[in-house]
């Protein structure tokens, strides 16, 4: 158990530096969500069950959707630029 | 340095965790970014919480069978911290990310360095 | 030396005006300056254009963040003194952290008679077989109320932020529906399985909060995002049926006030020395524990609605 | 237990639940409900404070069915009641003061959003007073920053989104240091409620076990909640927000939010560590090195500044840089001149706030002083009000300000390593604030040959001049009649132990 704790907090740790590096914000995000999802796993083998229900529900859930559509709103995902002009050219 | 820094290998991880979302929030260009570094710091503090409830070889908190001896269960209070944490941190960037959106739709851009220039150039 | 002043003399010294303008009697500029609307200032046209461009050339060359030697050395220097600051957070946190006591262990002062009693007594007090339950709804309560406030609070800047008036709602919802998946059928299939299944699943994680793990904040936010699938599968007209910003209101004023009301209930109860009214119920069965039940479906409409609420305000500036 | 005991308790629900209440009212109604709590909420305070002066004790409330370790609790003293009755005064007073700017400066849609913001900032100001318990006290500390953030950004124009986001931005890095230390704290006490962990805290001290991590807590929190008050090196946010806000805003965050954070950071010195085992600490050196910083650094500024808001704003720096001084001296006096230094700067900061949007009312909206010439004779309760913060915050006898400075300056007498320091920087930020303020007065009543402003009314509001009366004679009663108050807050002081 202890070793399998130890390479999710490794991969906690990649994951978090990764998202500082990463030029992408949709893949940051994306990075985010997957470290959520370890952090959960890792409440629990801590033994709290509620933090991992909780974690799973809004950190990998709710939080992402939001970071989602603020990507969306503010045109950063691509292909939407591409998409508004065809959108421009049809009408 | 003390001797317990290999013993407390999670929290020595939180405590890193948490430097690296400092640096982001503090460092970080882009909003979005600068968000994502918030939730990282505030997990850090989460799983430094979480690892100081933690007892090797014992139970979550819901009782069993009715057994309700101390010696059984792990101890429920970090837990109960960090319920009440996580909520206010979602609550904390779904502000923030709405303070992106209404600050890219008046300047079109997520670095805070320049918006301030272009409010210099404004002159106000 | 003293020589007695004119009237007229008089008028002209600054006590005079400022007794004046001190009684009331009388503005200072009536009478003594000529008062007349000001001309509107007309710049020749060409030269404004001349000198804006002046103006901008000039403040290009002051904010050009590029070329700006005194800026870059600023910057250069703050991203240095911070990555050393962090670098010391660093080292301190981690010496801090070689000296707490071991992680996992038995006894370290974490470990004592608070923990103790909300083990050994938690099930008998509350009534909840999870004790993280009793102890967030129910010894110390107050926290959980400031924590469902904070949502509140968060969800009332947020539509400061977004919420738009009629005129612009109707832009955003073009501006919306150009984003918007026009009926596609797969996601609008795969929703209507998912979607039942999410929901029936977020009410039994908040209606067994005291049972097991879960509770009303991992439930609610589990239905809310039920509700936004439901939303993205099927568009606004459908969800507008059922939830408007007008629902949105009442259910989250009728969940708080109730939130306020019964915890006040129990906190006066508790802090006079009174004997609280509300039974406990057997443990394990689902009407049990006192007021964590109803507790929990409240914390759980609320997040339901507020994470509903933030899902929209983001898409579309209102409901 | 008497019957008055309750009254904390009721307060915060109160404001709490008028929050809830407000958002679905329409707004007039709201306007008044907001209005009415604030006051009941005031009284509620004075009544209790006359009850706690007459018993001399300080009780603790329980916040459920459970004794002390194991419960939440609120606790009311003579500093605390007193503090509330005096947060609900300013309040009042500062929302009635702009409320004649605020449909010209709100969307009138959002009015209703603008009185549930107000109640729950004051409910979270209430709860971090009386609170008893470090992690309430982070919950609410974190209800108040999201609450000012709205305040802030509620007038929606480019300035104050950016300076919305630079402010939450520090304010999170502070909540996440307090955070941080809360933890470790635990960690080592094992308990939550402030008056457990003291004990453990001594018992360790005595132990000599675990020196450093106890330190560490301390200075993280210390420094989380120096960031969220905006002390010298992390004001930057500071000048945009309460320079563009609103008025009220703007009079409410200066001198409000900051001192909640301020006041809660005194609590953990006196209930949490111990004041003695806070002063033994390198801290206070490091709160009073940046406290002198900010003096000098936050007036300089404002004595650049064209801005007459941005000016006030930079001010606050430099009177929250007085107050973090005198923790830094680590003697009671130099605490009791900080207390009574916060009353008279929140004060004297909403009155100058106030005074100044009247008159820049007079001078076509316009804020920079070559248009403020002779604003005073336009606006005169405004220009006569605006005089009297500035002799206040310059300290001139008669005026509160000249109280504050000079029990600093008592204070600082006995502290010998400090003395020098703290007496020279205290003369140099005085004549500073000199230069600015009464540059600014003398401005304001010059007369001008100008006659640009013909298309303006030169009446004053009733209702406005009798809020800057409010203000002036509040002013002058702590700056009188500052004697009976300053042995309340050695009384409060004394209490917290």
């Amino acid at each position: 158990m202890t070793a399998f704790q130890i390479i999710l907090m490794g991969f906690l740790i990649i994951c978090a530096i990764s998202v500082s590096f990463s030029k992408n914000l949709l893949n940051s995000i994306l990075i985010y969500m997957s470290f959520s999802l370890i952090m959960s796993i890792l409440w629990v083998c801590l033994e709290s069950p509620d933090l991992a229900i909780t974690e799973a529900a809004v950190g990998a859930g709710i939080t992402s959707v939001l970071f989602f559509v603020t990507l969306k709103k503010i045109h950063a995902i691509e292909g939407s630029e591409s998409e508004k002009k065809e959108a421009k050219e049809n009408e | 340095m003390g001797p317990n820094l290999l013993a407390n290998y999670g929290e020595a991880v939180s405590a890193i965790l948490f430097c690296i979302g400092f640096t982001n929030l503090l460092l970080q260009n882009n909003l979005i970014k600068k968000i994502i570094g918030l939730n990282i710091m505030d997990s850090a503090i989460y799983l430094f919480l979480a690892e100081k409830g933690y007892i090797a070889g014992r139970l979550a908190p819901i009782v069993v069978d009715s057994v309700t001896s101390v010696d059984t269960y792990i101890n429920p209070i970090p837990s109960g911290l960090v319920l009440t944490g996580i909520v206010v941190s979602v609550s904390v960037s779904a502000l923030m990310l709405s303070l992106t959106i209404r600050l890219y739709t008046r300047y079109h851009t997520l670095n805070l360095d320049e918006i301030s220039m272009q409010l210099k150039k404004e002159g106000r | 030396m003293s020589k007695k002043r004119s009237q007229e003399e008089y008028q002209k010294t600054f006590s005079f005006r400022f007794f004046r303008w001190f009684n009331g009697e009388k503005d200072p500029y009536l009478g003594e300056v000529e008062m007349h609307p000001q001309e509107e200032y007309q710049l020749d046209p060409q030269a404004a254009l001349r000198y804006e461009k002046e103006h901008d050339a000039i403040l290009d060359k002051v904010y050009d963040l590029e070329r700006n030697k005194t800026m870059q050395l600023f910057h250069k220097l703050y991203h240095a003194t911070s990555i050393l600051f962090c670098l010391f957070l660093i080292a301190l946190l981690l010496v801090t952290i070689s000296y707490l006591p071991a992680t996992g262990t038995i006894d370290r002062p974490v470990n004592n008679e608070v923990a103790k009693r909300y083990i050994e007594n938690g099930l008998e007090e509350t009534g909840a077989v999870n004790i993280v339950a009793g102890m967030i709804l129910d010894y110390r309560a107050f926290d959980t109320l400031g924590e469902s406030h904070v949502l509140f609070v968060a969800t009332v800047t947020v539509l400061i932020l977004l919420r738009l008036n009629k005129t612009q709602k109707s832009d955003a919802e073009i501006n919306d529906r150009r984003f918007e998946p026009k009926n596609d059928t797969i996601l609008q299939l795969v929703a209507t399985f998912l979607v039942p299944i999410i929901i029936i699943f977020g009410i039994y994680i908040i209606l067994n909060g005291h049972l097991g793990p879960g509770g009303g904040f991992s439930g609610g936010a589990v239905i809310g995002a039920g509700l936004v699938l439901y939303l993205n599968a099927f568009g606004f007209a459908k969800t507008e049926r059922f939830f408007t910003e007008k629902t949105y209101k009442w259910v989250c004023f009728f969940s708080l006030s109730f939130y306020c009301l019964a915890k006040s209930y129990s906190f006066y109860t508790g802090a006079n020395q009174l004997h609280s009214v509300i039974p406990k119920g057997t443990p394990g069965a689902i009407l049990s524990s006192g007021l964590i039940l109803p507790l929990n479906i409240a914390v759980g409409l609320v997040v339901a609605c507020t994470i509903y609420a933030f899902y929209a305000m983001f898409r579309k500036g209102g409901f | 237990m008497n019957f008055i005991c309750n009254f904390p308790f009721f307060s915060i629900l109160l404001s709490l639940f008028s929050g809830t209440v407000c958002s679905v009212l329409p707004q007039r109604a709201a306007k008044i409900v907001n209005r009415v709590v604030i006051l009941t909420i005031g009284l509620l305070s004075a009544i209790l404070l006359v009850y706690l002066l007459s018993t001399g004790e300080p009780f603790i409330y329980w916040m459920g069915h459970f004794p002390a370790p194991w419960g939440n609790e609120i606790r009311a003293g003579v500093l605390e009641a007193g503090m509330a009755l005096f947060f609900c005064i300013i309040m009042y007073l500062s929302m009635a003061g702009g409320a004649h700017k605020l449909p010209g400066e709100v969307v009138e849609s959002k009015h209703n959003l603008y009185y549930i913001l107000v109640n729950l900032l004051l409910s979270s100001l209430l709860a971090l007073v009386y609170t008893n318990d470090m992690f309430t006290a982070y919950v609410f500390v974190e209800i108040n920053t999201i609450s000012a953030c709205g305040l802030i950004m509620i007038r929606q124009v480019g300035r104050t989104i950016e300076a919305a986001v630079r402010y939450m931005i520090m304010s999170l890095l502070g909540s996440g240091l307090l955070l941080f230390g809360l933890c470790i704290m635990y960690d080592l006490t094992g308990h939550l409620l402030m008056s457990n962990i003291k004990e453990s805290v001594s018992l360790l001290i005595a132990t000599g076990e675990y020196q450093i991590p106890l330190i560490v807590s301390v200075a993280l929190m210390c420094i989380g909640l120096c960031i969220k008050s905006a002390l010298f090196p992390f004001h930057a946010w500071l000048p945009d927000a309460y320079g563009y806000s609103t008025v009220s805003s703007a009079a409410i965050l200066s001198s409000l939010v900051s001192k909640g954070y301020i006041f809660l950071l005194i609590k953990i010195i006196y209930r949490v560590i111990g004041f003695d085992i806070f002063n033994n600490t390198r801290i206070i050196d490091m709160l009073f090195v940046f406290g002198l910083m900010g003096m000098i650094f936050g007036s300089l500024s404002a004595i650049k500044e064209n801005d007459i808001r941005r000016m006030i704003a930079f001010s606050s720096v430099a009177q929250i840089g007085y107050i973090y001084m005198g923790f830094g001296m680590g003697t009671q006096a130099g605490m009791v001149a900080s207390v009574f230094h916060i009353l008279s700067h929140a004060a004297t900061k909403s009155l100058l706030f106030i005074a100044a949007i009247g008159l820049t009312d007079v001078s076509g909206g316009s804020r920079k002083f070559i248009d403020l010439t002779g604003a005073a004779y336009r606006s005169k309760w405004a220009g006569v009000a605006f005089t009297v913060g500035s002799l206040s915050m310059v300290g001139v006898p008669l005026f509160s300000g000249f109280i504050s400075k000079l029990l600093f300056a008592q204070a600082a007498v006995q502290v010998e390593g400090k003395m020098l320091a703290s007496l020279i920087v205290l003369g140099i930020s005085t004549v500073l604030n000199a230069i600015y303020f009464m540059k600014t007065v003398i401005r304001i009543y010059t007369s001008t040959d100008e006659s640009s402003y013909t298309s303006i009314t030169f009446k004053d509001r009733k209702s406005y001049a009798l809020v800057l009366l409010c203000f002036i004679v509040l002013n002058v009663i702590l700056g009188v009649n500052s004697q009976p108050i300053v042995n309340m807050i050695e009384q409060g002081l004394a209490m917290f132990d």
